[in-house]
This record gives C-alpha cells, structure tokens and sequence, in this order.
C-alpha cells in the first residue's frame, strides 16, 4: 500500500468510524492533523525521489486501475486539501457528526481526485466528494429551507451536468488515445499515445473545449458560473471552505494535468484560445462588476471566488511555464484565502447573524484578532505582495503577457490588461467590505467577540501559509517543477 | 560590515520589528513595541549613514519568484541615489519615529501604530533598494499598505477610515498602469525586469537588445504605464485626491509618508527608470505637462484651504508636480534634488503643523488659531524655516531645488516654465497665507489662545529638520545625497530664472501678507477653489455612474441573460417538456391504448420510411 | 378455393369483425365477435389448416366466447351510453386503423412475393419425407392429414413447449383462483 | 454436470408442489411456503453456479430451441438471483400484502404469491435460453400471464387492481402486436429461429420493406416489455399501482428477460451483411433518445418513491437500449450485448435495493410519498443511508455500480459516434441528479420531531448489506463481472 | 385468383379494426374482445404464411405450431383477464375505462 493510499483512506476511514458512532469531533480533528502529517512526509518521500506510484487493477479492457501516483502538482493540491480540512473541520463547533463526516468525506474525494491517476478514478473520487457537499448545503445550509433547497437543487444540477459533459469529453480522449490494444483510463497511458501519435488539431480543439465546458463548469467558469455565489453563501462553513478552497479546484487541476498535456494542440487552437479568454474576462469583468454589487459578505465572498478564477484560467490559456506555474500557485493561494475568508464568515455568522453590511460596521473594535486575519484573507485576495496570492497572479500576468509584440496587442494582451484591471475591482469590493465590517462606527445590537483559545490555531496556520508561500512561492514552484512542453 | 549584510539588516530589521509588534501586541505593553519600533529605525539611520558614499554595488538576497522563464530576486542596487534616498528615509523616519512618542502618547493603539510605522520603513527601503521591476513593485504595494493601515489607524473615525480605502484603491488604480509597463517591457525585452538588463537590452551594443529593436509605441506605452504607477503613488492629476484625505491619519505618518517619503517614490522610480522614458518623446511630454498642471492646479486649490494640513497636503501635491515635471523636463537630478530638499522641509512643516494642532487641542482649521507665535515660539519659528524653504526663499534649501527645475523648464519649455513660475508665485502666497493667519494677529478661539509648546521630544526633530531645510540645498550637503550632477547646461539663463523665482517669492508673500495680516476671516472667497475643483464630487458621480450602477446593470443582465440562458431555460424547457410528458400519463387506459397505438405506427413508419432511406 | 368464398368469409370476418367495435351492447358485441370468428376459422380452413380452424371454433367461438358471454351476463353490465367527450377516442381509434390499414396496404404493395397465388400441396413428395405411417398412408392417399401433422410436430418439435404451456394454463388457473376468490368478510356483507 | 434445463424444470415443479402444498396444508406455519420458495431459489442458483458451468449438453430434441450460451446463463443467473430477493422482499412485506390480498385479515395465506415468482423464475430462464421466436413466446406469455395475476394479487387495494387492469389491457395489446411481428417476420424470412433470421437478412432475394415491416412490429412488441419509449406509457401506473415486490420483479426480472429476447433478435437483424442493420439500429437509438428523455424528465415531478423508481426504470432501459443500438466495438472489451447485460447486472442490485427500502419501510407503516420518509435519517440512519446508496448508484455517481454501467455506455455511444444521443443523455442523466436526489434529501431533512424509530428485521439488514456491497462492488472492483461477461461476447456470436 | 396478399390484407384489416375497438372502447370487456379480434388476425397472418412456406409439399407446421399457442395462450389470457375484470366489478361496480383512473401522472 503507497503512503498516497493511506492519505486517501484516512479522510474516509475516519468518516466511516464517525458513521459508525464513535466521538466524532475527536476523530476528526484527529484524523486531519494525521493525513496532514502523512502527508508531509510523503513530501519528503517525494523530496527524496522515492516512486510513490501503484495501482490496482479493476477492469481489463477499458483498463481501469486503482491507480496512484504523484506529481509535485497533485501533491501541492493535497497539501492544500489537507490544509484546509484541517482547518475546516477546527470551524465545526456544536454541529451533528453529519457535518464531520461531509468534511471528511469531501476531503477524501478531493485526495482521491488529486492523488489518482486513471481518468476513471481521478473523474469518481470527484464526484463522491461532490454528494456530501450538496446534501449539506441543502439539509444544512443557511438561509430559509425553500431557497437553500433551490440553491442545492441549482448546484447539482449544474455540477451534475458539468459532471457529464467532462465524461463526454474524458471518453473521447479515452477512445482517442487508448492506442491499438483496447481501451485505458489510466493517465499516463494516454499521455504516451498522445506524445506518440497526437490527434488532428482539429480534433484535439473539440475535445479540448468540450473538457474546458465541462471542467469549466465546475469552477464557474462564466458562462457556467451561476451556482457558485449563492451556493457558497448557503453553504455550511465547513463545506463552503472545502468546496471553494479545494474541491472547485479539481476543474483546473483536470485542464492542467489532463487536457493541456493531452491536447496542447487543441489548447492552442485559436478559436479555443479566444473563447477562453472570453469567458475568462467574463469571469473577471462581468463578475467583478457583479461582485462589487453585493451587499453581503457571504455573496460577495462567493462572487469573489468565482472572479479570481478567471485569473487560473489566464494562466491556463497563456499555457508557458510561468503562466502554469502562476496557475497552480494562485490553485494554491486561493484555496487557502478563500478557506480563511469563508471560516471567519463564518464565525461572524454566528455571532452576528447577518453579514449585510448596512447593517454591520465597526467590528475591529471587539475584535482585532478577526480584524487582521480578516485583513489577511482580503489583503491575500486583493494580490497584495507577501501573500500568497501575489506572486502567483504576477506569475500569471507575465507568462500571459509575454507573447511577442511586434504585431501590436494580440487578444491575450488585452485579456491581461483586463484581468489587471479585474486586481482594482478585486480591490474595490474587498476593501469595501473590510471598512463597512471593521471600520468606522459599531453598529447597534451585533456584538461580536474574538474565538478564544485552539480556535485560532487553524486560523493561524492558514495564514501562515499564506505568508510563507507568499514570501517564498519557490516552495510550490520547486515542487511543482514545471517546465514549457 | 559588508554592504549585503548592511542592505540586509536594512530590509529585515524593519521587518523584524513589525512582526514581533504584530505577535507581541497582545502580551506586552506598548513600552516594548515603541523600543522595538523606534530602536530598529534607530538602527537603519546610523546603517544608511554608513552606506552614504559607499561604491556602488548591486546583489541579489534571495530569489523571490524561481521559474524557467521568470526570475525575479529580492535584491538591491546601492548607488548614490538610493543611498541617498535611503538616508532622507530612515532619517526623517526616525525622527518621525521620535516625534510620535510625544504625539501619540494619549492613543490607545501605539503598539499598532509603531508596528505599522515600522511596516512602513520596511517597505520604503524596499522600494529604494529595488534592483528590478517587480521587487519595487513588491514594495510600492507594501507601502501602500502601511499607507493604508495609517491613515486608517483612527478606523472608528469613519472619514479616517473612507480616507484609508480610498488612498489604497487610488493607487491601486496607478499601480494598474505601473504593472502594465512592467509586463510590456518584460514582453518587449524578452523576459527582463532587473534595471541594469533592461538598460542593456535597450541599448543594444554588442548583444541583440530586444528592447533596442521594439517598435516605438511598446516603449511610449510603457512609459506610460510605469508614470501611471507613479502617478498614483506621487499624487498626480488624475489620482491626486486621494492625498488630501490622507490627512485623515496621525499627523507624523503625513510627514512622513504623505510628504517626505512615500509620495515621492513616484519620482524616484521614475528617476530610476528614466533610461526608459527618454525613449519615448511622446511621454516625456505627458510627464512633464502633467507635472506642471498638478503643480500649479494644487497651488490654486491650496490657496482656499483652511485646514492647515489640507494646505501643507495641496502643497504636496504641487512640489511633487514640481518634481515629476522635472523628470519629464529630462531633468530627473533636479527632480531628485528636489526631493531630498522637499522631505526635510516638508516634514518639518507637517511636524510642525502636528505641534500646532498638538497645541490647540486637535484644531486644524487656521481661521480657529491666531497668535500662535507667541504660545508656540519654538514651533514658530521651525514652521516659518519650512515655509520660508518650501517658497525657496534665497539661501534656504528649496530655493536651490527649484530653480534648478525651473531652470530645466526655462531650458525646456516656455509654457511649463510660466505655469511654474506662477506656480512659485501662489506657493508663496498660500504659505505665507496659511503662517500669517495661524500664527500671527490675535487667537480667535479659546482652544488657540490656551495653546502651549509641545513636549521637547516633539520640537527636537523639529529643530533638527530646520537645520536641514535651511542647508540641504547646499553644495557641502547634497552632494554627499546626490550623485546626480546638475547638467552644466542649466548655467544659461541662470540668472533671469533665479530673478524670476525670487520676484514669485516676494510678489506672492507679499500680496498675501497685506491681504491675510490681521484678517478675521477669509477676505478671498473662490468656491472653486476651496472645493478642489469640484474633483471629488465628479469622481464620486463617475464611481457611482461607471462602477456602482454599471454594477447593478451587469448585475442583473448577468441574472438574466447568462443565469437565464445558461441555466434557467434549460431548466424551464426541461420542466416543460418533462410536464408535457407528464400530461401523457392521464391515467386514461384509452389515452394509454392510443398512445401505444399510435407508437407502433411510428414505429413502423420510422422503420419501414423514413430510416432506410438515410 | 374459390374466390367467392373466400369473400365471403372474408366479408363475414371483417363485417362482423366492425360490429364488435361498433356494437354498444356487450352482447352485441360478443356475438358478432363469434360469428368473425366463424369467419376466420373457414378462411383457416381454406388455407387448408383444418386443425387450427376447429380450434379456432371450439376454443375461441366455443369456450371463450362462452366465457365472455357469462361473464357479461353475470355482471349484467349495459350498454355503454353515448356521451360527449367520448367522441374522441372513437376519432383516435377510426385515425389508428385507418393509418394502420395504410400502412398494411403500402406494405402489402412492396411484398411483391405475396402476389404469387398459394402453392399447390404436393402430397407425394410429403409422403417421402414422413415416417410415421398413418401419415404417410393419408399423404400417399391424397388427403392432407393436418391435425396428424400437427400432433407429429408438437409432440416431436415442441413438448418442452407443450409443458411450459400446461404450466401457464395452471398459473392462469391459480390466478383466477386467487383473484376471483371472495373472502368471508364480502360474503357477509 | 447437469443441463441448466433440468433446474428450470425443477425449479417449475417446485412451484407447482408449492402450489400444492399451500392448497391443501392449510395448517403449515405461513412463513414456510416463502421459505421453501426462497430455498429452492438458493438452491436452483447454488445448481446452476456449480453444476452447469461451461455445459453444453443439450438433448437433442430440445437442441433446436435451447441455447447455453454464456448470454443465456448470465440471465439465468441473473433470474434466480432477482427472484431470491424479489422473494425475500415478499417475505418482509408480507403482512401488507396479505392485508390487501383476498381478505383483509393479515392471517390471510398468501402462498401463491410465492409460488408463481418460481414459476416466473423458470420462465425467465427458458427465454434466455431462447433460440428462436416460438420459443421466446411461450415462455414470454407464462411470465405475462402470471405477472398479470402478481400485479392485481393485492386487490383490494384498489390501485393494485387498476395496475393490474391497465397491464393486462396494454400486455394482450402487445402480445397482440408481437405476434403479428412473428406471423410477418416468420412470413418473410420463412423461418422462426434467430439464426435462420440472421441468415435472411443477408440474402438478396429476402424483401426487405415487408421484412423492416415485421422487425418494426417485433421491436414494438419487445419494447413494451422493456419499457421502450413510445411503448413505455404503461409503466409508471402499472409500477406504482403493483405490491412492491412485484414492481421489483417487474422492473429488474422482466426487463431483464425482455433485454435478453430484445439483445437476440437486434443481434439477428444487425447480423453481418444485414439489410436492415442500419434501420434497425437507427431506431433503437432514437428510441434509446426518446426513452430517456420519456423517463427522466416526467420524473421531474414526482413525489411517489415508487413512482419516481418506475420513471428511473424507464430511463435506465432508455441507457440500455443506447448500449443495444451501439453496435459492437472491437476496441472495447464487451460487445453491445455485454455491455447491456453489465448494465442490467449494475442495474439489479440498485433497483432492487431501492424496493427493499420501500417494502421495509411500507412494513413498518411508511408510505411511499416522499414526506413520509422525511427524516428518515433521524428514525435510523443506516436505512437512510441504504436508500441513499441505492438513489446514488441510480443516479449514476461514480464508485456505485451504476456509474460503471453508464459509464460503459456513454464509452460506447462516443465510440459509435452517437453525439446526439449522448448530449441527450447527459441531459436525461442531469435531470436525474434532481430527480434521485430529492429523496435523498427529504431522507436527510428534519421529519417530525417525535417521529417513531425504524427496525430492520434480519433478513432485510443482511440482503440490504449483500445489496450494499454488490453495489459497491460492482463499482469499484467490475473486473469479475466483465470477466464473466467477455466469453459471452464471442459465445453469442455462434449462435447465429 | 386469390393470393397470399389476400389473406394478409384481410388480417391486417382486420387488425386495424382490433386496434380502433380497443383505442375507441369504454368498456374494458368489449376492449378485450377487440384483443381477442387483434391475436386472431395475427393468427390468420400466421397461418397464411405457413400454408404459403410450403415444407415439402405441406403447410410449414413447425410454424404453425405457433398459432395453436397462441390460442392456448389467448384462452389462459382471457381466463384471467376476465377475473381481474370480475374483481374490478366487485370493486367498483364497473368496468368501464373511467373507474381505473386513479394511477396517474
């Protein structure tokens, strides 16, 4: 059994264990600070040139196989989801075990999605951490019943349908690059195929949009976007950390792993490149705009996230070592300020009640602890130097910008100077919010006070790797050792 | 002591410092944060002395961003510019420093105050030791931040707060243009951000410069971009309305980082890059007009305040024009010298003003003080050494600097040289303004005619900086600042400019004397100019029309048409469908015999027409 | 056979055959159903298959109808009254049949091989392929012997059939067992 | 060695004893006929499993008609496997069943009840076994004819009645058709058997209008039977109206059993150099479109569980008509028979689980509507989990057999090319993730609060486990199936 | 000259007529009977081609073995149909199509 199994295995196990009636808080907690050890040290492992690969076979022709292995870019996601499940089950206080078990199990999908390489896994382990998501938000989520119901029923759907769209496409890469001798999921099986013999470019183009919508969808990509915002605002804390933070990061993690190596062709292709960096500006202006609109937290915070989005998908369409690199960083970076954010939203929910921010203001006076991790997760999200966000927006902006300019601005350029623009409103909406919740005068009747004690060490840790990454990003880059195809 | 450990200790100490505040904030006293705080610019100041005149070197401290194709270190280039600039930086810094130990000593929040003050140290020497593109950039961001955090730090204020948020997002606005230079010359050059490659890539020589060969309009839009970083952080015509309201903050941060330091790091930078704006003809011409437009534009709107440190705010505004029309003048020395000279009598007359309104009890509005000479001699006497500097009164520091940009105008362009000599005139007339109205006549107001000296600790840099701004203007003084020599050039017409300049010193002193002297209130009354133009109230329709109700407009198409095609009609056609089907399973046995009927004979149809035949 | 006759009976089975339909007494119905069948059974026998046409009269006419009829009576069930709003299934069931009988008529035009007439029987070549000697003596004889042939096949060709058909014939004695059972509570009331 | 034939006689004679044996022992304790029932079941399966593996020796009398391929012995197994549970699921319900059968006495024997799922079972069996149409008939009308009894068995529940009326109208109506079909095929080709058929398809001289004429009204007559669209319309009500147990058997034993004739007679029209291949073909795949969009989007609505499983049956058969209409694919490691025999065999366990619920659930007093099993989770949670599971692996999320299913024919529908198709199934598989979710939720949303526990009774806790895993199973590990499967690929082949 | 097609229009026609009974009728009896009237013109289909598929000289009765089921089968059929009809009477004193309308949507 590879240590990448036992990572796997634990969020699970343990969510199993709480299922079957043992004290859920304990294990956990327990397991979270356990998968996060493991994981390190098969860091190390990975550090040390040790093959952590295996595989299981489960069908011979298609060949499927329980196959894993590791990258330093799907290492660096399970670092972000061990990371952010250890800080978001820290958020669950006073809940039913349900919420523990969800946490884990979104978890252990998420791990298993990151850490598997046959399509067949990599495509189910998603959706199993996507269940627990949607029964959350829908039994357990915010707001009254008919309308969380309606935003649950929005989102499966929508992910559903995402869902099948990515199949549509993963089956026309299976049955393209599964070479002479029946079919293959498993990953790097394709990729030989398709180093060997690629497809038309043509070809590789449909393919490529075709994954792009359907993994698009699942990381509101706009147009596909509209289940995200007020998902995020129903949902559970917990849930919401994980699902903004980790799992809504498998769609990238699909685009970069699995269509940009298989179709590099199609990625090129002009008309994929300019639709991608339509939907990618939609992503940024349209929602920009539609985020500086909000007039609560926890919908603007949603927006937020699908906005910052388009700044990942700018890496991916400019496709060079420093945009991807960019990309994966901001993966990272993102996921842990999204987390942060939404675990003190959370908190505030609790304590507040509402997080309209008419009728909120002057909060840093009771709590200067919340105030500056609050200022850490918007300063991280508004890309300020030092978080980790920064470096990997810059990395995105200059791989995406350096394309040569002696034909004038190509469309790529004018993606960028927009997506620099999208960094102001970023920073309208953020520090709008900071001042109406923090700043100025206390508004009546909500009192709100700092979480005491081992609250605040999830919190600490996240921002603290925000600070490391974000002062030295050469630990996820070294990691990741990306180089141009 | 090398001079990487010494840039080291420079970039980290500050940093130190405002990171064992932030941790120990909550378990020790203020005592310990104020130790740390004022130790650590203590530390910088005798360290940037040591590196004054020191060879100039270039190092990379650790490599920041690490991929094949992009390689930007945190490093530092020492030369006479940056080690003279990091000199009036941790200088003026320290006395800051030692100035809000008396001015802050009621605040609840000191310990948050010195780490941000610390913060900000850290983040300026950053920006001066910048040895490439992004690591100023890195900086120019943190400044932003301590700037935002200080303005902010009465956030229960709501103005101070407002103030913070808008300073922040002005810049940001700047720093978007800033970027986009960045990346255009890291596209044209093909992958360079460090000043020295830029500058070879440029001038082509023995290798292929890239740059050398890009066509012109990549360069004039990257001279651009980079004055729009400078713009904003140096307060510039458009996004010059953020400073004004930085006077929200504590009145040491505004002498230093809204009059001193920060805002002129948009002349600095400018002045580090000016290989590159040479380039482009085009935008030394924007530059240089928009320096001079701000200068003389904010000279009219000081003119009509009445808050004493809106006034020394607008003035701000005006020399930093002054300076960025220097650079544009290809006169960056001038800029520069005008600089270091500004700093030192500019933070002494916000020093000053901060023990006026120490003084009378947190009053800022001159026409409410009045006599202030007598209560207040010692900060009398500082504040008219820096008024007397800053309208360049022969012999004192910013005579020199500003004849020497004069000069370059003179040399350069009619129209900027009259717009700053007028200029000059009106700096003359609202300083002398602003010290005969607050110091002179009789106190008007209880808080004014009770007014007393500010503690020694606060009048000692005031003091010290007086000293400065009489003699950094000279020879013995700034050359240890600056390398840059003044072009020999500026020698002709020398003496028709310094005419020109000591004429706007006395007509406009003058004028304001016997207009202000022993006046109750303001006998000039120009609305336009006592609301700056009316330029925060368009910026407030243009945010609510192009930001907040373009907002609401996309907000609801995007509800509507993306929602809804996307989403909500393949949601409604499905139901519809789905009702429709529904509708067939009437529960009608008959309903169901036709229905079944009525399939077989598609069934055949389909099978035995229609199919075959494709 | 002769043409006529075939009309005939073909004009019996399919006029009889409408008055089912039409007929809105069940009896009605049921008798009309008999005399179609009646029908069908002489054009069964004119395609020479006298086993399947007595059976056809002795099972269906016989004993189903036999059945129907009880049971219409035991119900005592009326005829069905004309209402509006049944216009409809009359048009959908007129719009079937017309469409049908289309397609049967398109279909039938293609079927060039159906124009042929029947083949003639031709008995002595029978005669050689069959063992059994009763048959072979009827073949050799001239005369069809049809239920003979038909007894052969079944018993020869199909006793599994046979069996499975004896076991639905018990299911469907359980069933009505079961469904037509009354229970002691419906018999007190 | 034993000839699987001589289990189905068995299995056909132990129901007729059992028939027997409830007529005239009335004084047994009523749980042993069941019992008796499900042993026999056990025991056929146990038979079978071991005894006739790999047997090929078929009398020769009986050779003509009766096939041991690997395709007739997976339905086989898969009969007696559904009769089991469809048995064990009567077992838990029979107090209701009881409660509405002949007198409302929940004393009432039922026997026969179970009784004639053996005789079914045997049925089943015979038409996997089925080499040509005679032999498809007589078995397909025992299972009709005693399905009719099953469905009205519980009448004095009035919509057990109406189910039954409705099936027993629209059943004759496609017996009716079907027979036409054979009478037309029969008439063209001049032969009965699939191969013969098979044969005659290729030949020039064969008249293909008046041949496509006959296969149209085939594929009608078998359509009904698995619930293809337009011929699905009887479904829903005769589901719903059913006991339980009958739906079940119902929804995975004869579709099962129509799919295998269905899987036969398509492998005849489509066999090599067919001339009505591509017709044939083309309307199974607008027909496999229809089906889904039929099932998945009237399923929109529904607030019966039971209903709402009749929908998912009808889209699951719309999935598996795709997978028939996809042709077989040298690339992939089934042909479109094995493909459709591994979605049947993801299809049982789910299907079949679901109705396990709803029959303990309906034992212990809840209705099917989807408020009575609101907060189920709080009246006991591994019921709730169980249904979730079941609803889960329906809906076709991945790691549950009915992923692989689906996922085997979505690789398929790709590879032929079907885009259409596919985009209409990925619509008719978005819609049920709504559709499979809503009980889930309601499962899992706050019921009333003083709401009484839920108890499992042993039996149904163990089939619900062996159900669990099987769906597990199945969707992790496939590889045992498909190596069951494979040899079924080319074993078909032959008996053309 | 009577030929096959013939006898198969008359079967197909008569189908049809089965057909619209059953579509048109209220009275769930007289719709069985137009069952009935459908199975047997499928029969005379049936027997139409065997006689037409001569085997050595004689009808094909391999294939007409068939229709001899279908009868079988048709009886079994009516047997219980018109129990489940009888216990629909008892149930709702009718049976006619609109007492079974209850299973819907």
């Amino acid at each position: 059994m590879s240590l990448l199994e036992i990572i796997i295995l634990i969020p699970l196990l343990a969510a199993a264990l709480i299922g079957a009636g043992l004290p859920a808080k304990l294990i956990s907690r327990g397991a979270s600070v356990l998968n996060l050890v493991v994981l390190l040290v098969t860091l190390s492992q990975h550090a040390a040139g040790v093959n952590l690969s295996h595989s299981i076979p489960i069908l011979d022709n298609p060949a499927i196989n329980f196959a894993v292995g590791a990258d330093g870019f799907s290492l660096t996601l399970a670092l972000l989801t061990c990371l952010v499940l250890l800080a978001a089950v820290w958020q669950i206080i006073d809940k039913p075990a349900i919420y523990h078990v969800a946490s884990l199990l979104i978890a252990g999908g998420a791990l298993g999605a990151f850490l598997s390489t046959d399509l067949f896994f990599i495509y189910g382990f998603h959706e199993l951490a996507l269940i627990p998501t949607l029964l959350m938000i829908a039994v357990h989520g915010h707001g009254d019943a008919t309308n969380r119901r309606a935003i649950a029923w929005k989102i499966t759907v929508y992910l559903g349908a995402g869902s099948l769209v990515l199949l549509a496409g993963l089956a026309a890469l299976v049955l393209n690059y599964s070479g002479s001798n029946g079919l293959t999921f498993d990953l790097n099986a394709l990729l030989e195929t398709a180093k060997s013999a690629p497809l038309a470019a043509d070809a590789q183009a449909w393919i490529f949009f075709v994954l792009l919508v359907g993994f698009g969808t699942l990381v509101s990509l706009f147009p596909f976007h509209s289940w995200a915002a007020p998902a995020y605002a129903a949902a559970p804390t917990p849930v919401a950390m994980l699902h903004s933070g980790v799992l809504k990061k498998f769609g990238l993690y699909g685009l970069i792993k699995i269509a940009l190596p298989l179709l590099p062709l199609g990625a090129k292709a002009e008309w994929v490149q300019q639709a991608l960096l339509l939907m990618l500006v939609g992503n940024i202006i349209v929602i920009g705009l539609v985020t500086i609109h909000q007039s609560s937290l926890d919908t603007m915070l949603g927006n937020s996230s699908v906005m910052h989005m388009g700044y990942i998908f700018l890496g991916i369409a400019a496709g060079n070592t420093v945009a991807l690199n960019g990309a994966v960083l901001l993966i990272f970076a993102h996921g842990i300020s999204i987390a942060l954010a939404f675990a003190l939203c959370g908190k505030m929910r609790n304590q507040l009640g509402t997080l309209e921010f008419s009728k909120l203001g002057g909060l840093a006076g009771n709590a200067p602890f919340l105030t500056v991790m609050f200022g850490f997760a918007t300063f991280s999200s508004i890309g300020l130097p030092g978080l980790a966000n920064f470096a990997g927006e810059v990395m995105v902006f200059v791989g995406a910008f350096h394309q040569s300019l002696n034909t004038g601005l190509k469309p790529i350029h004018w993606a960028t100077i927009l997506a620099l623009w999208g960094v102001v409103m970023s920073a309208v909406y953020m520090l709008r919010a900071y001042r109406s919740l923090f700043f100025g005068k206390a508004a009546e009747g909500h009192f709100i006070s700092d979480p005491l004690g081992s609250q605040r060490i999830p919190l600490l840790l996240l921002t603290a790797v925000l600070l490391v990454v974000g002062c030295r990003p050469s630990l996820i880059t070294d990691l990741l050792n990306f180089t141009a195809k | 002591m090398n001079q990487q450990s010494a840039v080291s200790l420079l970039l980290l100490l500050p940093l130190f410092a405002a990171f064992a505040i932030l941790v120990l904030n909550r378990y020790v006293g203020s005592f310990v944060s104020k130790v740390i705080s004022v130790g650590s610019a203590t530390i910088c100041l005798i360290t940037s002395c040591l590196l004054l005149g020191a060879e100039p070197t270039t190092g990379t401290l650790f490599q920041f961003i690490d991929v094949d194709g992009l390689h930007a270190g945190i490093g530092f280039i020492l030369d006479q510019q940056s080690a003279g600039m990091m000199f009036i930086v941790t200088f003026i810094g320290l006395l800051v420093h030692v100035y809000s130990l008396g001015y802050m000593k009621e605040d609840e929040s000191q310990s948050r105050f010195f780490g941000s003050l610390s913060m900000f140290m850290f983040s300026m020497t950053g920006i001066v030791l910048a040895d490439n593109l992004l690591m100023m950039f890195v900086f120019w961001e943190l400044v932003g931040l301590s700037s935002y955090l200080l303005i902010g730090h009465w956030f229960e204020k709501p103005s101070a707060a407002e103030a913070a948020k808008k300073a922040f997002l002005t810049n940001r606005i700047g720093d978007f243009g800033f970027m986009i230079g960045i990346l255009v010359l890291f596209a044209a050059s093909n992958g360079e951000i460090g000043f020295a490659a830029l500058k070879e890539s440029l001038s082509g020589g023995s290798t292929t410069g890239p740059l050398h060969d890009a066509p012109s309009w990549v360069m004039t839009l990257a001279a651009l971009g980079l004055f729009m970083g400078a713009v904003g952080k140096s307060a510039q015509v458009p996004l010059h309305v953020w400073l004004p309201d930085a006077m929200e903050g504590p009145t040491p941060v505004s002498a230093l980082i809204h009059a001193a330091t920060m805002v002129a790091a948009g002349v600095y930078m400018l002045v580090r890059v000016s290989f590159i704006l040479v380039e482009s003809e085009l935008a030394m011409q924007i530059i240089s007009g928009i320096g001079g437009f701000t200068a003389l534009f904010a000279a009219l709107m000081a003119v009509q305040q009445n808050d004493i440190k809106r006034i020394l705010a607008y003035s701000t505004l005006s020399q930093l024009g002054y300076m960025v029309m220097a650079v544009g003048l290809h006169a960056g020395e001038a800029g520069m010298f005008h600089l270091y000279t500004h700093a030192f009598f500019k933070a002494l007359l916000f020093l000053g003003a901060g023990a006026v309104i120490y003084a009378c009890h947190h009053e800022q509005d001159i026409w409410k003080m009045g006599g202030l000479r007598k209560q207040t001699p010692a900060t009398f006497l500082t504040f008219a050494i820096g008024t007397l500097a800053l309208m360049g009164l022969p012999g004192m520091s910013g005579f020199f600097s500003k004849e020497e940009i004069l000069g370059a105008a003179y040399h350069e362009c009619g129209w900027l040289f009259a717009s700053a000599s007028f200029t000059a005139l009106l700096t003359s007339f609202y300083m002398t303004r602003c010290v005969v109205v607050a110091f002179f006549g009789k106190a008007r107001t209880e808080a004014a005619s009770h007014a007393h000296e500010a503690p020694m600790i606060m009048i000692a840099p005031l003091l010290l900086l007086s000293i400065f701004a009489i003699f950094s203007g000279y020879g013995f003084f700034s050359g240890r600042l600056q390398a840059l020599v003044p072009h020999a050039g500026h020698a002709e017409g020398h003496l028709f400019v310094m005419g020109i300049s000591i004429a706007a010193v006395v007509i406009g002193s003058g004028l304001a004397f016997f207009l202000y002297n022993g006046k109750d209130k303001d006998p000039l009354n120009i609305k336009l100019f006592a609301n700056k133009f009316y330029i925060d109230e368009i910026y407030a329709v243009i945010v609510k029309v192009f930001q907040d109700r373009l907002a609401w407009i996309v907000t609801g198409l995007e509800s509507i048409f993306v929602d809804g095609l996307v989403a909500r009609l393949p949601a409604a056609i499905a139901c519809r469908m789905g009702k429709t089907a529904r509708a067939m399973q009437s529960g009608q046995l008959q309903g169901y015999t036709f229905a079944l009927g009525l399939g077989l004979l598609l069934a055949i149809y389909l099978v035995v027409q229609v199919l075959p035949r494709h | 056979m002769p043409s006529l006759l075939f009309y005939f009976f073909a004009a019996i089975t399919l006029i009889f055959g409408a008055g089912v339909v039409l007929a809105r007494n069940p009896v009605a119905s049921a008798m009309s159903l008999v005399v179609s069948f009646v029908g069908v059974a002489a054009l069964f026998i004119s395609l020479d298959a006298y086993f399947i046409g007595t059976l056809q009269i002795l099972v269906y006419a016989g004993a189903v109808m036999v059945l129907f009829l009880f049971i219409i009576m035991l119900l005592d069930i009326q005829a069905e009254a004309v209402k509006k709003g049944h216009v409809m299934p009359a048009i959908g069931g007129v719009f079937l049949a017309v469409l049908f009988s289309l397609q049967i008529v398109n279909v039938l035009g293609v079927f060039k091989e159906g124009n042929k007439p029947l083949p003639a029987l031709d008995m002595a070549k029978a005669a050689e392929t069959q063992t059994l000697p009763t048959i072979v003596n009827d073949l050799k004889a001239g005369t069809l012997p049809d239920a003979k042939l038909m007894g052969v096949t079944l018993f020869k060709d199909y006793p599994l059939h046979l069996q499975i058909v004896g076991l639905l014939l018990l299911a469907g004695t359980v069933g009505v067992v079961v469904l037509s059972k009354r229970d002691r509570k419906e018999e007190s009331a | 060695m034993i000839c699987p034939f001589s289990i189905e006689i068995g299995l056909a004679i132990a129901g007729v004893l059992l028939l027997a044996l409830d007529a005239f022992a009335d004084k047994l304790h009523r749980m042993v006929v069941p019992v008796i029932a499900a042993s026999c079941t056990g025991v056929a399966l146990f038979a079978l499993l071991t005894a006739c593996c790999g047997c090929a020796a078929v009398p020769a009398w009986l050779e003509p008609h009766y096939a041991t391929d690997g395709l007739a012995m997976f339905y086989k197994v898969f009969a007696l496997v559904t009769t089991l549970i469809v048995l064990i699921l009567a077992i838990e319900s029979d107090k209701v069943l009881a409660h509405f059968s002949s007198s409302e006495s929940v004393k009432t024997r039922i026997g026969e009840f179970y009784a004639l799922p053996l005789i079914v079972c045997a049925g089943m069996m015979w038409m996997a076994s089925a080499k040509d149409l005679l032999t498809v008939f007589v078995p397909l009308e025992l299972v009709t004819v005693s399905f009719y009894v099953l469905v009205a068995y519980t009448r004095r529940s009035g919509l057990s009645l109406e189910a039954g009326v409705k099936y027993l109208i629209l059943g004759a109506l496609s017996t009716g058709i079907l027979v036409y079909g054979i009478a037309w095929i029969y008439g063209v080709t001049g032969t009965m058997s699939f191969a013969g058929v098979a044969a005659a398809t290729a030949k020039a001289e064969t008249n293909v209008g008046a041949l496509l004429f006959g296969a149209a009204l085939l594929l009608a007559g078998f359509g009904f039977k698995v619930a293809a669209a337009p011929f699905q319309i009887w479904v829903p009500d005769v589901y719903q109206g059913a006991p339980t147990p009958v739906t079940a058997f119902l929804s995975v034993g004869s579709k099962a059993a129509g799919f295998v004739v269905l899987t036969r007679t398509v492998q005849a029209f489509t066999a090599e150099g067919s001339a009505i291949a591509q017709p044939v073909l083309n309307a199974l795949l607008f027909a496999a479109a229809l089906t889904i969009v039929l099932g998945s989007l009237p399923a929109i609505f529904q607030t019966n569980v039971k209903r709402l499983f009749a929908y998912s049956s009808i889209s699951h058969a719309g999935f598996l008509l795709l997978a028939l209409a996809c042709g077989s694919s040298a690339r992939f490691g089934l042909d479109s028979a094995g493909v459709v025999a591994f979605y049947l065999a993801t299809y049982l366990p789910m299907t079949l689980l679901g109705f396990l619920m709803l029959c303990v659930l309906r034992s212990q007093g809840v209705g099917e509507e989807l408020k009575d099993i609101t907060g189920l989770a709080k009246r006991n949670p591994s019921m709730a989990f169980a249904l979730t599971v079941a609803l889960a692996s329906m809906a076709g999320l991945p790691l549950t057999a009915g992923f692989m299913g689906k996922l085997l024919v979505f690789v398929a529908a790709v590879d032929g090319g079907h885009f259409a198709i596919v985009a209409i199934a990925v619509v008719g598989a978005a819609a049920g993730f709504y559709y499979y979710f809503k009980p889930i939720l309601a499962a899992y949303s706050p019921g009333e609060p003083d709401a009484s526990k839920l108890r499992w009774t042993l039996l149904s806790r163990v089939t619900a486990i062996a159900l669990m895993l099987g769906i597990l199973v199945l969707g992790v590990y496939p590889r045992a199936l498909q190596k069951v499967l494979a040899p079924t690929a080319t074993a078909v082949v032959q008996t053309k | 000259m009577i030929t096959l097609n013939h006898y198969l229009l008359v079967a197909g026609i008569l189908f049809a007529i089965g057909l619209a009974g059953v579509v048109a009728r209220r009275n769930i009896l007289t719709i069985f009977m137009c069952l009935e009237l459908m199975l047997t013109a499928a029969n005379l289909t049936l027997v139409a081609f065997t006689r037409f598929h001569t085997v050595n000289g004689v009808p094909d009765y391999t294939a007409q073995s068939l229709v001899f089921f279908t009868i079988t089968v048709a009886a079994a059929e009516v047997a219980v149909g018109l129990a489940i009809i009888v216990a629909l009477f008892r149930a709702k004193h009718s049976v006619s199509v609109e007492s079974v309308t209850k299973l819907q949507g």
